[in-house]
């Protein structure tokens, strides 16, 4: 198991990067954590040409408050994640995932933009920036572009980026207040990839009407899969149980698409994301009356 | 693995008929498809280059067709073979006419995916024939619409 | 001041280099001019070779040689069997069909070596088998074990009329009889599934050529040196001192690192002689999901006749074992499930016919449990389905059918593995059970604790039940204990060391004869070069068989000891003791002489040696049971499950381990903690999926679920010890004893958890997914 | 800006130690200590990222060897298992290991030892459950993690004494 031969550079500026990119299109790889690149190398199901490294760029590892949200760089380590003061206020849903991804040694590699350009429908980040609406700055020697995060995810490893772009950060909106969110997985081995999940956000008025509602779920298509319908009939809804019940059906028989695997049926999927899907929503709404 | 499902085509039968009959047409749908060799009426070999994100794979494919009743069903026999495993696929597909000229085609097959893409790849199978499948029968949606235009 | 040493929490002699990297493994020998091969392996698991191309890959740059079956002539032919069927049992079928080198015409599993890249680096080696063009003509294929003994089915092996490797039947009593007594029969039938053992080493051979003298090195992760070292020199044509193998710090064997030969082992060190350069040759771990052996595949159809009052008549247990492509290991496995399909339970009458079919699979072999767990699988799950069907508590029908304490040696009259019979030596199965159920709270959780959480909804599980482990089985293993001039003792065994910590349980032994250090007692394991002698570390057999040729050999030096140290201090030997490295006139401490100096006088440089005595104080012991002792525990767990997601939590889990005289807790009860964790891999995560063509769609470590250190329960470990009568240590193995009942306790808690679904578990391992198809189809039911 | 398949010089330190090497890109970090500057306390286990056997430390941070290409560490600071300490004097680490038997053969150990010298610098006094977290990406065959994890809470409460 070890890799094929491939041309390397290590380019110390953006501009160097997307240079090398514009240069060699598809047979280029952008090496940024390589927590799911390099395995696949190793394995030598994938033997890209080129890889072009960026961990040399500076200036690309950052998570800074900002006026509504938080914008994050592509360098971003996972376990700078996991420990910032800076996501834990402003971004608790993700904050509060990174311990859940991967291993301690994979997080203080794995990066934000190189999780969220992998595309792996199974992958946290791509569902948690898509539930948190967030969106993506896009760069290339052409110009640069904000995609949001369900615009971005289009199928099973496959993004928006173009063969010459590069992911260079990410804003992720701040909940306004009397919101809640949640994060529900089932994995076999606590660290692994989840059989199926649920992110959900929710935004309460002073009522406790539900003004904004989001539900992502992972693991159960080919991208993160928002349930856009579901969402939207939780919106101006009293969270009853039955409102939680009607939302968490529509989703999980209307709006998700698993599929089998070695570890669980596409019905056994099904049936957790409905389980996941109302604990996700109950707590959520707990969190967004201020329960927990 | 087996796979099954339906897909509506913006044409009639006939014309869709024509189209799933023609291997050449066939070999195309297969996302990467870069070359086409005729062996018979019925059979066609070509090189398919998969690339679903890091992954890539050059693959030397085969595609059957038997069973015919024209213009409504048949059988699909699809062999891949590459460094990275190869894959053998048996389909059966059936069409029926649909109102306002579309035609409704049911597929059900199995698939058997082996060597080193099966063994390390699996969790990911389900999600790319299903994919693949619909690019296919996208992309002979498009000749179907384009040949009419 | 206490002078035992065996039976004490002594930390490890070989811990300090291990803990620095500065311990020898194999893929860590480096050598002048080595060269790296790599295996070109068959994706299909049947599959005819048409035809194969090694030109580009001969011409890569940096490739050596590339060898075929075809190119390796007259050399590419089978292994000898490792095990032959039991000479002792009547009317045994058995074809034996061996692995080769390089396989030539027909593929018989995924993962056969059909050439072997040598090149410069294992980069190149590698670079190389891409640029192999191979034509196969893939042929129907044999996956399922039922099948394959169908009458119909594809040819694993086209020369037999069936895919029979084995048949084999065993009696005890007359079951018949019994059956037509008994008031309630059950019959049920259970599946077992493969998994591997993943070592996290995976294998590997490096081996060494010197032609001017003629003289093979090969450094071997197997868990057998010397009988690897003798295979060797017959099949290369070499004189025995002439081939050294040396398996040096291995890491984790648990069974499939023996093998007579892996075609790897026949390649590496003839290709080493061929290209008169070292070669190595390092497993990968894809390589090893396919190339290293496996385990665990059985369907059984069993029978038990009961008294009303829950008493064992009988029990009928037919099955077949999955051997895979091959089955160079003999009925080792398919033995020891049958003599373990009888528990720690009387039971007068017995029957039990096996199949062992070929498949289109990896080869078969022991690991870790080697067919105990399934033995123990079938009647604890058997004990668990009558205990509901006559209404008896699971707990009170296992205490009325344990062997009692003055029935032993109980005698089976049937034949296990080491072709001896199957005689259990000891035991105090009752208390042990007794132990186990005080330990868990068996009583204060059914009545207090289980009703509280009922009421909460919450679905909280308790099982217990019993095991035995036959282990310590023959044929002998020896030992040569040295006291040297500087003092120290000097110990060398033939068996290898995977972890068990053999550098310091055998130093306990040696030290606590000859009263010195433990870490004054340096051990040398699997290196032919020191040991001439002995089979391997498997069985659960180290501690028994090596550990008592330590005893009788370092008892031989001790009694050199005193004899010449009573001429020397002119004192009766009787009045001398042996403390801190010196021999001592009780009450005369100023009267003494230390073992170096001992050891000089017994081998001087001029002088006159005594007629008829030797040289040095050594001895050389061996140790070759008739039978070997049988270990018995009970496990007790209290688990937590969530019936939507089928997630499960491990509250409490319990051992008790009665394997005779313990010689170190610490690594006794380590042993059993990792034992354990292969149980729970067996009982919940780790299944080998092969689909209907043989491919395995798990071989990585993303797919194939090793359980992780989150996913570990605490494991409280108590202790009896009935020494075993059969030995002077009164030892009997542990090795393996974790593992074995854990599938079975498992299945038995996730059915008390889940009391309101009525679950019926048969089957083993068990996933989320499958708990919720059989939860699901029992509620519908 | 030249890019190649050809080989790199590469410098790095390690365990204190500078190292200057002519080597491939793609070489495996791995493959790297283990092989060119003979450094075979670090073991390879699986060569995906599972196993955790390679970790290693860059620039004090547990890292997986086999995820990363040695060119990576061109001007970094790498510690392994052997950089820790030594026979005769172990780490505090390496010496909870040993009383506690947190090892049987020995072979997942570096990069556990590796991984937990860093954790035990952020986190000197965790809990049961902290550790088994911090060691999650290590598997190991033997012990059933139950040593391990005795080991490394005894670590800590050797460093909090000394």
């Amino acid at each position: 198991m070890k890799p094929a031969p491939f041309a390397y550079y290590a380019p110390t500026t953006l501009d160097e990067a997307l240079s090398l990119l514009s240069e060699h299109g598809y047979d280029a790889k952008v090496l940024a954590g390589g927590q799911s690149l390099v395995p696949m190398m190793n394995f030598r199901i994938a033997q890209p040409a080129v890889l072009v490294d960026i961990n040399n760029i500076s200036d690309l590892a950052y998570i800074n408050a900002e006026e509504g949200g938080v914008r994050v760089g592509a360098l971003t380590r996972h376990h700078q994640s996991e420990t910032s003061p800076v996501m834990a206020r402003h971004a608790p849903l993700i904050y509060s995932t990174m311990p859940k991804i991967a291993y301690p040694q994979v997080r203080t590699r794995g990066t934000f933009g190189g999780s969220l350009s992998h595309a792996d429908p199974s992958a946290e980040l791509p569902t948690l920036t898509t539930t948190l609406d967030a969106k993506f700055r896009l760069v290339s020697q052409r110009g640069e572009r904000w995609v949001s995060a369900s615009e971005f995810f289009i199928g099973l490893y496959t993004t928006a980026l173009e063969p010459d772009e590069i992911l260079v950060e990410g804003f992720v909106p701040e909940l306004p207040p009397r919101s809640g969110w949640s994060l529900q997985e089932v994995n076999r081995r606590k660290h692994d990839f989840a059989l199926a999940g649920v992110a959900a956000v929710l935004t309460l008025d002073e009522s406790g009407i539900c003004q904004d509602a989001r539900l992502v779920f992972l693991s159960v298509g080919d991208r993160p899969m928002y349930a856009e319908r579901a969402s939207n009939l939780l919106k101006g809804q009293t969270l009853t149980p039955e409102a939680i019940r009607a939302a968490t059906e529509l989703a999980t028989t209307e709006e998700i698409d698993p599929g089998d695997d070695i570890h669980a049926t596409a019905d056994f999927r099904r049936h957790l994301a409905k389980t996941l899907c109302q604990r996700a929503i109950e707590q959520a709404h707990q969190r967004a009356q201020g329960k927990q | 693995m087996k796979l099954s499902g339906e897909y509506v085509f913006d044409g009639p039968r006939e014309e869709v008929w024509k189209l799933v009959r023609d291997p050449e047409v066939l070999m195309k749908c297969m996302p990467g498809t870069q070359t086409v060799n005729k062996i018979s009426d019925s059979e066609f070999t070509g090189e398919v280059t998969v690339r679903i994100g890091p992954f890539a794979g050059v693959f030397a494919g085969r595609v059957i067709i038997s069973d015919e009743v024209p213009p409504q069903s048949c059988t699909l026999t699809i062999e891949g073979t590459g460094k990275i495993g190869f894959l053998q696929g048996v389909g059966a597909i059936e069409m029926t006419e649909l109102e306002g000229q579309k035609t409704l085609m049911k597929y059900s097959g199995e698939a058997q995916i082996g060597g080193k893409v099966a063994s390390v790849g699996q969790r990911l199978f389900d999600t790319v024939s299903k994919s693949m499948m619909k690019q296919g029968l996208d992309t002979l949606n498009g000749f179907l619409k384009s040949n009419a235009a | 001041m206490d002078k035992r040493l065996i039976g004490k929490r002594v930390v490890r002699n070989e811990d300090p280099r291990l803990l620095t990297g500065q311990a020898q493994y194999v893929d860590d020998v480096n050598l002048p001019n080595m060269a790296h091969a790599a295996m070109f392996r068959s994706e299909y698991a049947h599959a005819r070779i048409r035809s194969i191309d090694v030109s580009k890959a001969r011409a890569h740059s940096g490739v050596i040689a590339v060898y075929t079956a075809e190119d390796m002539g007259a050399d590419c032919y089978p292994g000898p069997p490792l095990v032959s069927p039991p000479p002792t049992v009547k009317d045994v079928i058995f074809n034996s069909r061996r692995q080769v080198p390089l396989v030539k015409d027909k593929i018989r599993h995924a993962g056969e070596i059909i050439a072997v890249v040598i090149a410069e680096t294992r980069y190149i080696a590698e670079d190389a088998l891409d640029l192999i063009e191979i034509e196969y003509e893939p042929l129907p294929v044999v996956a399922d074990i039922e099948k394959a003994l169908e009458p119909n089915s594809p040819l694993v092996h086209d020369d037999l009329d069936s895919n029979l490797a084995a048949h084999l039947v065993q009696k005890k009593g007359d079951y018949e009889s019994a059956r037509a007594s008994a008031d309630v029969i059950i019959q049920r039938r259970f599946t077992i599934e493969r998994g591997t053992a993943a070592a996290m080493e995976n294998r590997g051979i490096v081996a060494q050529w010197d032609a001017k003298s003629e003289a093979l090195t090969v450094w071997d992760t197997t868990q057998a040196p010397i009988p690897i070292r003798n295979g060797l020199a017959a099949r290369l044509g070499l004189s025995e001192s002439k081939v050294r193998v040396i398996a040096p710090f291995i890491g984790g064997g648990f069974g499939p690192k023996i093998m007579m030969f892996y075609s790897e082992e026949m390649l590496v060190p003839w290709l080493a002689i061929k290209l008169n350069r070292p070669v190595k040759w390092i497993e990968d771990r894809r390589e090893n999901f396919y190339a290293t052996t496996q385990e665990r595949g059985q369907v059984h159809e069993v029978e038990m006749a009961f008294t009303r009052d829950g008493k064992i008549l009988g029990i009928k247990d037919d099955f077949i074992h999955d051997t895979g492509a091959y089955d160079p290991y003999g009925l080792t496995t398919p033995l020891n499930t049958q003599s373990h399909v009888m528990g720690g339970y009387d039971i007068p009458n017995f029957t039990s016919e096996f199949r062992v079919a070929f498949t289109n699979k990896t080869i078969v072999t022991p690991m870790r449990g080697a067919g105990r767990p399934h033995g123990i699988y079938v009647i604890e799950r058997m004990m668990d389905i009558a205990a509901k069907e006559l209404g008896i508590d699971r707990v009170e029908i296992r205490r009325r059918n344990l062997i009692k304490p003055d029935a032993f040696p109980y005698e089976h009259g049937i034949i296990d593995q080491a072709f001896a019979p199957l005689i259990f030596d000891s035991g105090n199965y009752e208390a042990v059970l007794n132990e186990t159920l005080k330990a868990v709270g068996y009583e204060k959780f059914i009545k207090e604790e289980q009703p509280r959480y009922r009421a909460e909804g919450r679905r909280v599980g308790i099982g217990v039940l019993p095991f035995i482990e036959t282990t310590g089985v023959g044929p002998y293993e020896g030992a040569r204990v040295t006291v040297e001039a500087s003092g120290k003792i000097a110990v060398a065994t033939g068996v290898g060391t995977q972890g068990q910590g053999h550098f310091t349980s055998f130093a306990q032994v040696v030290a606590e004869q000859l009263g010195v250090d433990v870490t004054d007692v340096r051990i040398t394991t699997g290196d032919s070069a020191h040991f001439n002698w002995g089979t391997g570390t498997f069985a659960s057999r180290g501690a028994v068989v090596a550990g008592n040729a330590m005893h009788a050999a370092a008892t031989m030096v001790r009694k050199k000891i005193l004899k010449l140290a009573s001429k020397v201090l002119n004192a009766p030997e009787e009045e001398l003791e042996l403390e801190d490295g010196m021999v001592r006139v009780a009450d005369i401490p100023q009267s003494s002489i230390s073992l170096s100096d001992l050891a000089a006088l017994a081998n001087p440089l001029r002088g006159a040696v005594e007629p008829g005595t030797e040289p040095g104080l050594e001895a050389t012991a061996y140790y070759g049971p008739q039978y070997g002792p049988t270990a018995f525990g009970v496990h007790a767990m209290i688990a937590e499950i969530d019936p939507e997601t089928m997630m499960i939590k491990i509250l409490r889990y319990v051992v008790t381990e009665d394997c005779g005289t313990i010689l170190n807790p610490l690594i006794l009860e380590g042993q059993i903690h990792g034992g354990v964790a292969l149980g729970l891999g067996n009982a919940y995560y780790e299944k080998l999926h092969f689909d209907e063509n043989a491919q395995l769609l798990n071989a990585s470590f993303m797919d194939y679920l090793l359980v992780g250190s989150t996913e570990m329960p605490r494991i409280e470990v108590h202790h009896l010890e009935t020494r075993s009568p059969l030995n002077e240590l009164g030892t009997k193995g542990v090795g393996e004893a974790g593992a074995i009942p854990v599938p079975a306790l498992f299945a038995q808690t996730m059915e008390d958890a889940l009391y309101d679904y009525n679950l019926e578990i048969r089957e083993t391992p068990l996933n989320p997914n499958r708990l919720f198809e059989i939860a699901r189809k029992e509620k519908t039911a | 800006m030249e890019a190649t398949t050809q080989k790199i010089e590469l410098s790095v330190t390690v365990n204190g130690t500078r190292y200057e090497r002519a080597i491939e890109p793609r070489m495996l970090l791995s493959d790297f200590l283990r092989h060119e500057i003979e450094l075979t306390g670090t073991h390879v286990g699986c060569e995906h990222g599972v196993c955790g056997a390679c970790s290693v430390l860059m620039d004090g941070e547990p890292v997986r060897s086999c995820l990363m290409f040695a060119v990576q560490t061109q001007g970094r600071e790498i510690v392994t298992v052997e950089g820790l300490g030594t026979v005769d004097a172990l780490s505090p680490v390496q010496q909870a290991f040993h009383e506690a038997h947190g090892l049987q053969c020995g072979f997942c150990t570096p990069g556990i030892l590796t991984t937990v010298t860093a954790f035990l610098e952020t986190n000197p006094n965790p809990s049961e459950e902290e550790v088994r977290e911090a060691i999650s990406g290590n598997l190991c065959r033997c012990t059933g993690y139950q040593h391990i994890v005795d080991a490394v809470l005894l670590a800590a409460k050797k460093k909090q004494a000394s």
